[in-house]
């Protein structure tokens, strides 16, 4: 009798399994992702950013340039060009040559359309129109871009993060539409065509018409782009390893041991840090409260935190060890190493126990922990979300350092929107923050750190989670922001001075670099990005945001292992 | 010659070792005869009766022989036993409220239960329904449920069922005790209306209440700690009882149709002793109060001292002597 | 019987109404914001952060009064709109649920029916004779105490890692998309068969065991012993006993379900299996209330009509119930 | 046939009932391991004392977890908290249950109906989702409260069984004495009914007992347990999303499962010998 049930069942799946069709994608001419899609996909619509499928910008909606943040070089992509004719007009020319994958032409129009809708509704760069005037065409592949105030480092990120839709399809959608619409089988520009889903998985097919075979000559190698969802780390740890997934982006630990377990296992770095840095993970004091309010504990805690430890215990020597500034390596060249040497803060147990006295925070009770300088116990939490368990031991770690400097933290570990909540609602004490992703400018994270509009917190989640308040920092970060992108002097100035700032009141404590989780299996693809010099730089990552930072590079330099 | 029992031993098996709960019965009943047993709770009359029928764990059969109309049953063998249960022996259950399958209906059950013994229903449909008129049930009872059916109901179908095959002996354990003094009587007319239509050839009808004995036995057996005590035509053992405890069994019951079994026999000092390892002798010496030396290292046989009278006690016999 | 069917219903409409209001109370009165979590999910630029929060509060109703909130939730209900999904935005909370559903049926309804025929008769067995007792029982009793992830866990790392024989996650190779093709049809059933595994062995021994100290107490009862005191053969005895041991049996799949669903969920999990249980883990993990709500409902309501239909079964076997009296309590 | 005492006959029977020696036998290792297991071991549960990933060894009995926290300290705290679960979860519902059941059972009529109802309406809902639900929403979740909260849903069943007992107890003669010599209900459940159901509310207990700590593990292994400490099912949670299959450490995922299934399972076999003792026609001579 159940063979009947399951029979039944089986008809039912397939009805609702809607298009149906059998075939087994070729494997040689097929790549396998996975690490981004944490849910069957339901959405193909650039504009919501955070939902969409995975390389719904990058592989179908393109940006104008592409941003290489390992050489900080802009690559024209969509764009031909784009420089500033004066001190408010962007002239942007549009590349010619480039087809929609319905045959039509992009044009300056599109790109025109792109921008504005922006200002028809609410959409990430939505805030441009605060600061951008209007948008002249000039002619059909020329636009002008007057703007009331100049915002160079920030429209630098626009210029490769914008997605540029097609107007004769969306004209017609309704604001609402196109905010939110699930937008099905996307047209786009891109080098990849919306394939078919299920609840599994996203396939993208090659797009032949694709414009840079022609005009700039690159061609992706694989022919299907499968991206799966995320089941659970375990599996894909285990799809990697039988090398069914070719390329892996979930931070998966024990990798580092794996490497040399006979796997055809491969990460950017064959040693140690094996990723590449995508953000900082820093501590967000909450200035609010005692004693954090005081900067000379602030600077006990930093001193007291063993960083190393958490690098090598935690995330075995998968991460690196911050710079005392928070910038990521590719801002190397922004770090004032005179203002690091002269304030930079690294793990000494002795000297934040002599701040602590100096600054009078002593223990009274005997307790084995300072008091305040009133006398009442300290006794602050930390919190990371309850599952995230590298955090979780990270702040274990950190708990125990402090310690034994005498300063009482307790590990805390509220489930996700409790993290959140205590974040935005600025109630916690300290809490680790990672939120400012790599860029092509530090203006971003500075902007995230020194977030000026305090109020907004809540709603705007832009950051400063510690509430920290200082005009003349908010100030120079506007600053930067109105500075031109080539100007590297100036950006040093004003970045020194923030650096000053930042290590001298400790809005923040910078402790390690989140990496690119990037696992590469060449069990049926070659050719990976690597730091090795024969190799391409590109980066070999699937997330939001990153195919523009040369991932779909990436895709051109697959070579199948079997050549079909 | 229909029921010979000869030094019947069963002893009950537990952790502490045999309870001597049936120890040495030997007597018979004849054909057409009523014969009412009685006896304390405890003294073993129900495992007299089980033991005849359906003796199994933790009840072991030790010795002694059974017969009935001259062929030896094999009580020992549970399976053996099956050829004689229902058709040559049969009982009416203390239990016979909930004996029947409550997710059954009546007539159903009673076929399969045929079936099971290779009968065939339909040939035995219209006795069958002859005999539920003669214990004044309509004949939907077999479209029904046992819950269907009140007490009495349930105890007088059962009696049908019992007596289908027309059993040469049919036990009738307790059948009344959960009745009602009128359907108490009703019963015991059909029990006796079944004898004299020979359904049943002979009964053994085991009560705690005397009166209902007295009703409708020809003969009343009485037993003590496992033993039997007296056995003699109904008249005798109520007017004129010889065994002590008989006596003081008859003596102590204020009148007729009170079970004596609920009021402790205040007359009698003591209880009767545990059957685990029992006292030498005369079981009922503790207790008698004309026990003498020789009750205490002897036990008295159980001795015919007149035509149908007999009685298991030293005095009486020197009495006789 | 009408009155049986009666209290029935009464009950399951008033468990329908209290589920739908806990349902509907919960994630309003818990602290956290749903849409807080949406826009940080999204990691959009503070400035433009701002609109989109405004937009999201009215798109999900969150910016009307409480009780308005609670009638709408009912209305919407009988229309069939479970609200708009988080973690999947913007698809319609039933959509993904009855994406879900075929798996769970799949995996489900066989699980519990063969399960339980089979943990019946081996318990039937098991009352049968002292060695057969000594072997089902004790194997019972180690599978039904036996948490079903563990189970999982264990037959996924036997057969998936160590044999490599089956496959442990997912309901068909993600190298595949769903057709009438054998292969496919080949590879949804070898991924059923650990998770229906899984499920059917810790709930054959619950079935098993209940049967058999059933059918001990069964036999013990007054009917049985009058069949013997009547020579019935031990079958026609065994026979009776079974069929009133099932009846418990029957009121106890209706009181196992809870704990059955509860089963799923998990086992689903271990195996990836993408049910509904598979979907309350992403619904908690990416704290997208409406979906989580929306999977309760649909349990809830799955729970209640499978009830019903054990209610009716029930009647068809126990006369009790059918003669105006009440079955079990 | 006269009895033995009854007393000491109880007593001669559950020595000599196998199961029940082999269940208790099982439960006293596990709960010895949970009271004195945290002093063999060195470590704190989320310490981290190695490199991570080791097979059990005699530095670490049973091998340590990917982030190098000792398996064996967590296993043995973790029992530690399956005993509270059940303690407290599995007391719990057998009170609400002992208290509804008494009364709907005693009182009867119209409270009866309605506390019935009830029963069977909480009976309905599959009460892991509900409590999958509420867990779901707390931002931080604690031992005790868990254990409430499934103590608070457990306790249908236990009242519907206690319920049909009282029934029967209350038509028994000792009570209807009891009530004309005008004793309070109260008094009556308390001093003529509880004591007559003794040993069916250990059963009940026992049962409820073993029902909380499978509760409470499978909200532990969705991830909804405490957050703040481990315990059995939080071992497998985190043994599977790091991929301990996969990477062969079955020294992570077994011992908690076979624990809790060890416990489990002694538990039941308990309760089936307690009940072999309790009611004569299930002894098998």
């Amino acid at each position: 009798m159940f063979k009947k049930i399951a029979m039944l069942a089986l008809l039912i799946v397939l009805l609702c399994a809607g298009i149906a069709f059998g075939q087994v994608l070729e494997r040689s001419e097929t790549l396998y992702t996975g690490g981004k899609q944490w849910g069957p996909v339901s959405n193909w619509n650039p504009l919501m950013t955070g939902n969409y499928a995975t390389g719904t910008i990058g592989l179908v909606y393109e940006t104008l340039f592409l941003y290489d943040p390992l050489t900080d070089k802009f690559m024209p992509w969509l764009a031909e060009s784009g420089q500033w004719t004066d001190a408010s007009t962007y002239e942007l020319k549009v590349r010619q040559g480039v087809n929609w994958s319905d045959g039509k032409p992009l044009t300056a129009d599109d790109v025109k359309f792109t921008f504005e809708l922006g200002q028809k509704t609410a959409l990430n760069f939505s805030s441009l129109w605060s600061w951008l005037s209007s948008i002249t065409k000039v002619d059909d592949y020329t636009l002008d871009f007057k703007f009331k105030s100049a915002l160079y480092q920030e429209w630098d990120n626009y210029l490769y993060n914008v997605p540029m839709l097609p107007q004769h399809l969306w004209a017609s959608k309704d604001l609402k539409d196109v905010a939110t619409g699930a937008n099905e089988k996307p047209v786009g520009s891109g080098p990849y065509l919306y394939f078919a889903y299920d609840q599994t998985k996203m396939v993208w097919a090659k797009n032949d018409n694709w414009w840079a075979i022609k005009v700039l000559s690159l061609s992706v190698a694989p022919k299907y782009i499968v991206d799966l969802v995320n089941t659970s780390n375990e599996n894909s740890l285990g799809l990697v390893l039988q090398g069914q997934e070719d390329l892996n982006n979930n931070y998966l630990p024990g990798i580092s041991t794996l490497l040399t377990g006979g796997y055809a296992l491969h990460t950017y770095y064959p040693v140690a840090p094996y990723h590449l840095a995508a953000n900082t993970a820093w501590l967000d004091v909450n200035l609010q409260k005692k004693p954090m309010d005081d900067v000379a504990f602030r600077k006990a805690l930093a001193y007291s935190i063993n960083v190393a430890d958490i690098v090598s215990r935690d995330y075995g020597n998968m991460v690196q060890a911050a710079n005392p500034t928070g910038l990521l390596p590719v801002w190397d060249k922004y770090v004032d190493q005179n203002v690091v040497k002269k304030l930079g803060i690294s793990y000494d147990p002795a000297k934040a126990k002599q701040i602590l006295a100096a600054a009078g925070y002593k223990d009274v009770n005997g307790d084995g922990f300072v008091e305040n300088k009133d006398k009442s116990l300290i006794t602050l939490k930390i919190i990371v979300p309850n599952g995230w368990s590298d955090w979780m031991a990270a702040i274990q770690i950190i708990s125990n350092s402090t310690k034994a400097v005498g300063i009482n933290v307790q590990p805390d570990y509220p489930d996700f929107n409790g993290y959140l909540d205590a974040r935005l609602k600025g109630t916690f004490d300290l809490a680790i923050d990672n939120q400012a992703q790599v860029s092509n400018t530090p203006w971003s994270y500075y902007h995230f750190i020194f977030y000026d509009k305090l109020a907004d917190i809540p709603t705007t989640q832009g950051g400063n989670y510690g509430r920290y308040n200082n005009q003349t920092a908010f100030d120079l970060v506007t600053q930067l922001d109105k500075l031109a992108t080539n100007d590297l002097q100036g950006m040093k100035a004003v970045i020194s001075k923030l650096q000053t700032i930042q290590l001298t009141d400790l809005p923040i404590i910078p402790l390690w670099y989140n990496g690119m989780w990037a696992q590469m299996s060449s069990a049926n693809w070659t050719n990976w990005p690597s730091s090795a010099d024969k190799d391409n730089h590109y980066l070999p990552v699937t997330w939001n945001g990153y195919w523009n930072m040369t991932s779909i590079l990436m895709l051109t330099q697959l070579k199948p292992v079997v050549a079909k | 010659m229909s029921l010979q029992v000869e030094n019947l031993k069963v002893y009950y098996q537990t952790l502490r070792g045999d309870v001597k709960a049936l120890d040495g019965a030997t007597f018979t009943i004849e054909d057409g005869e009523i014969m009412g047993l009685a006896g304390e709770s405890g003294c073993g009359k129900s495992t007299l009766s089980n033991s005849l029928i359906l003796l199994k764990p933790p009840m072991r059969f030790v010795g002694g022989r059974v017969e009935l109309d001259n062929e030896e049953l094999p009580i020992w063998d549970m399976e053996k036993m099956n050829n004689f249960r229902f058709k040559k022996i049969s009982t009416i259950p203390q239990y016979a409220m909930n004996a029947m399958n409550p997710i059954r209906k009546i007539g159903k059950m009673v076929s399969e239960i045929l079936k099971s013994k290779k009968v065939d229903f339909k040939s035995k449909l219209p006795e069958l329904k002859r005999r539920l008129d003669l214990v004044e049930l309509s004949h939907d009872v077999l479209n029904m449920y046992p819950l269907e059916l009140s007490g009495g109901m349930k105890q007088r179908m059962v009696m049908v069922l019992s007596t289908l095959m027309n059993p040469s002996l049919l036990m009738a354990d307790e059948v009344t005790s959960a009745l009602d003094v009128s359907t108490q009587k009703a019963v015991a007319k059909m029990l006796v209306g079944f004898r004299d239509r020979e359904f049943v050839k002979n009964l053994m009808v085991i009560s705690h209440d005397i009166s209902i004995l007295y009703q409708i036995a020809d003969n009343i057996m009485i037993m003590y700690a496992g033993k039997l005590a007296e056995k003699a035509p109904t008249s005798v053992i109520i007017n004129s009882p010889r065994h002590p405890y008989t006596k003081l069994l008859i003596s102590s019951l204020p009148d007729i149709g009170v079970k004596y079994s609920q009021k402790k026999l205040t007359g009698i000092p003591g209880k009767p002793p545990l059957l685990l390892d029992p006292p030498t002798g005369c079981r009922f010496r503790e207790r008698c109060p004309v026990a003498f030396q020789k009750c205490l290292n002897e036990e008295p046989p159980f001795m015919e001292i007149k035509k149908g009278h007999f009685i298991a006690c030293w005095k009486e016999f020197e009495k006789n002597a | 019987m009408r009155r049986y069917f009666g209290r029935k219903l009464l009950i399951y409409i008033f468990t329908f109404v209290l589920a739908v209001t806990i349902d509907w109370l919960i994630p309003r009165f818990m602290p956290g914001n749903p849409i807080q979590i949406l826009i940080s999910r999204a990691g959009l630029k503070a400035e433009s952060a701002n609109l989109i929060y405004s937009y999201y509060m009215q798109a999900f109703g969150l910016n009307v009064p409480i009780w308005q909130q609670y009638l709408n939730f009912w209305n919407a209900l009988f229309h069939g709109d479970f609200g708009i999904s988080i973690w999947l935005f913007p698809q319609p909370v039933i959509q993904i649920i009855m994406r879900a559903v075929p798996f769970d049926v799949l995996l489900l309804l066989p699980a519990i029916l063969v399960s339980w025929f089979a943990g019946n008769k081996f318990g039937a067995y098991a009352a049968r004779s002292k060695w057969l007792d000594n072997t089902i029982s004790p194997l019972g009793y180690i599978l039904t105490a036996t948490p079903y992830m563990w189970l999982g866990i264990v037959l996924g790392w036997l057969f998936g890692i160590i044999l490599r024989i089956l496959p442990f996650s997912g309901a068909y190779s993600y190298a595949m998309m769903p057709s009438l093709s054998w292969a496919f049809v080949g590879s949804l059933l070898e991924h059923w068969i650990l998770p229906f595994a899984s499920l059917f062995l810790v709930m054959f021994g619950g079935w098993a065991i209940g049967m058999r100290n059933m059918i001990i107490y069964e036999l013990e009862a007054d009917y049985s012993h009058y069949l013997e005191a009547l020579g019935a053969p031990r079958k026609l005895i065994r026979q009776y006993a079974f069929r009133n041991a099932i009846l418990p049996q029957i009121t106890g799949l209706a009181l196992q379900l809870g704990v059955i669903v509860a089963g799923a969920l998990v086992t689903e999990i271990v195996f990836s299996y993408p049910g509904i249980g598979y979907l309350i883990l992403q619904a908690i993990q990416n704290h997208d209330y409406f979906l989580l709500q929306g999977c309760f409902l649909f349990i809830i309501i799955g729970v209640l009509l499978a009830n019903f239909a054990i209610d009716i079964a029930y009647v068809l076997v126990d006369p009790r119930t059918r003669t105006g009296m009440q079955g079990e309590g | 046939m006269p009895q033995p005492k009854k007393k000491n006959e109880m007593l001669y029977f559950m020595l000599r009932n196998a199961k029940l020696r082999i269940g208790v036998a099982v439960l006293l290792i596990f709960v010895v391991l949970a009271l004195v297991g945290p002093l063999l071991t060195k470590y704190q549960p989320r310490d981290y004392v190695s490199p991570g990933v080791e097979p059990p060894s005699s530095e670490f009995w049973f091998g340590t977890t990917s982030f190098g926290e000792d398996v064996f300290t967590q296993f043995v705290y973790g029992l530690r908290a399956t005993f509270i679960v059940g303690l407290i979860g599995g007391g719990l519902g057998t009170l609400i249950g002992i208290l509804i059941g008494f009364i709907a059972g005693y009182r009867g009529g119209i409270v009866d109906e309605i506390l019935n109802m009830f029963t069977n309406i909480v009976l309905v809902i599959p009460s892991l989702v509900v409590l999958l639900i509420i867990a779901a929403y707390l931002e931080v979740r604690g031992f005790l409260f868990e254990s409430i909260f499934i103590g608070f849903f457990a306790w249908p069943w236990a009242a519907r069984a206690i319920r049909a007992q009282t029934f029967s107890l209350r038509s028994r003669e000792f009570v209807d004495l009891a009530r004309l010599s005008g004793m309070k209900p109260l008094k009556i459940i308390i001093k003529e009914i509880a004591p007559n159901m003794m040993s069916y509310l250990l059963l009940v207990y026992i049962l409820q007992f073993g029902g909380a700590i499978l509760t409470a593990a499978t909200l532990d292994f969705i991830g909804l347990g405490p957050t703040n400490s481990v315990s059995l099912g939080l071992m497998m949670n985190n043994a599977v999303i790091y991929g301990a299959l996969i990477l062969g450490m079955w020294w992570w995922f077994i011992p908690p499962g076979l624990a809790i299934t060890a416990i489990v399972g002694a538990l039941y076999v308990t309760n089936v010998g307690l009940d072999e003792v309790f009611n004569p026609k299930l002894r098998e001579m």
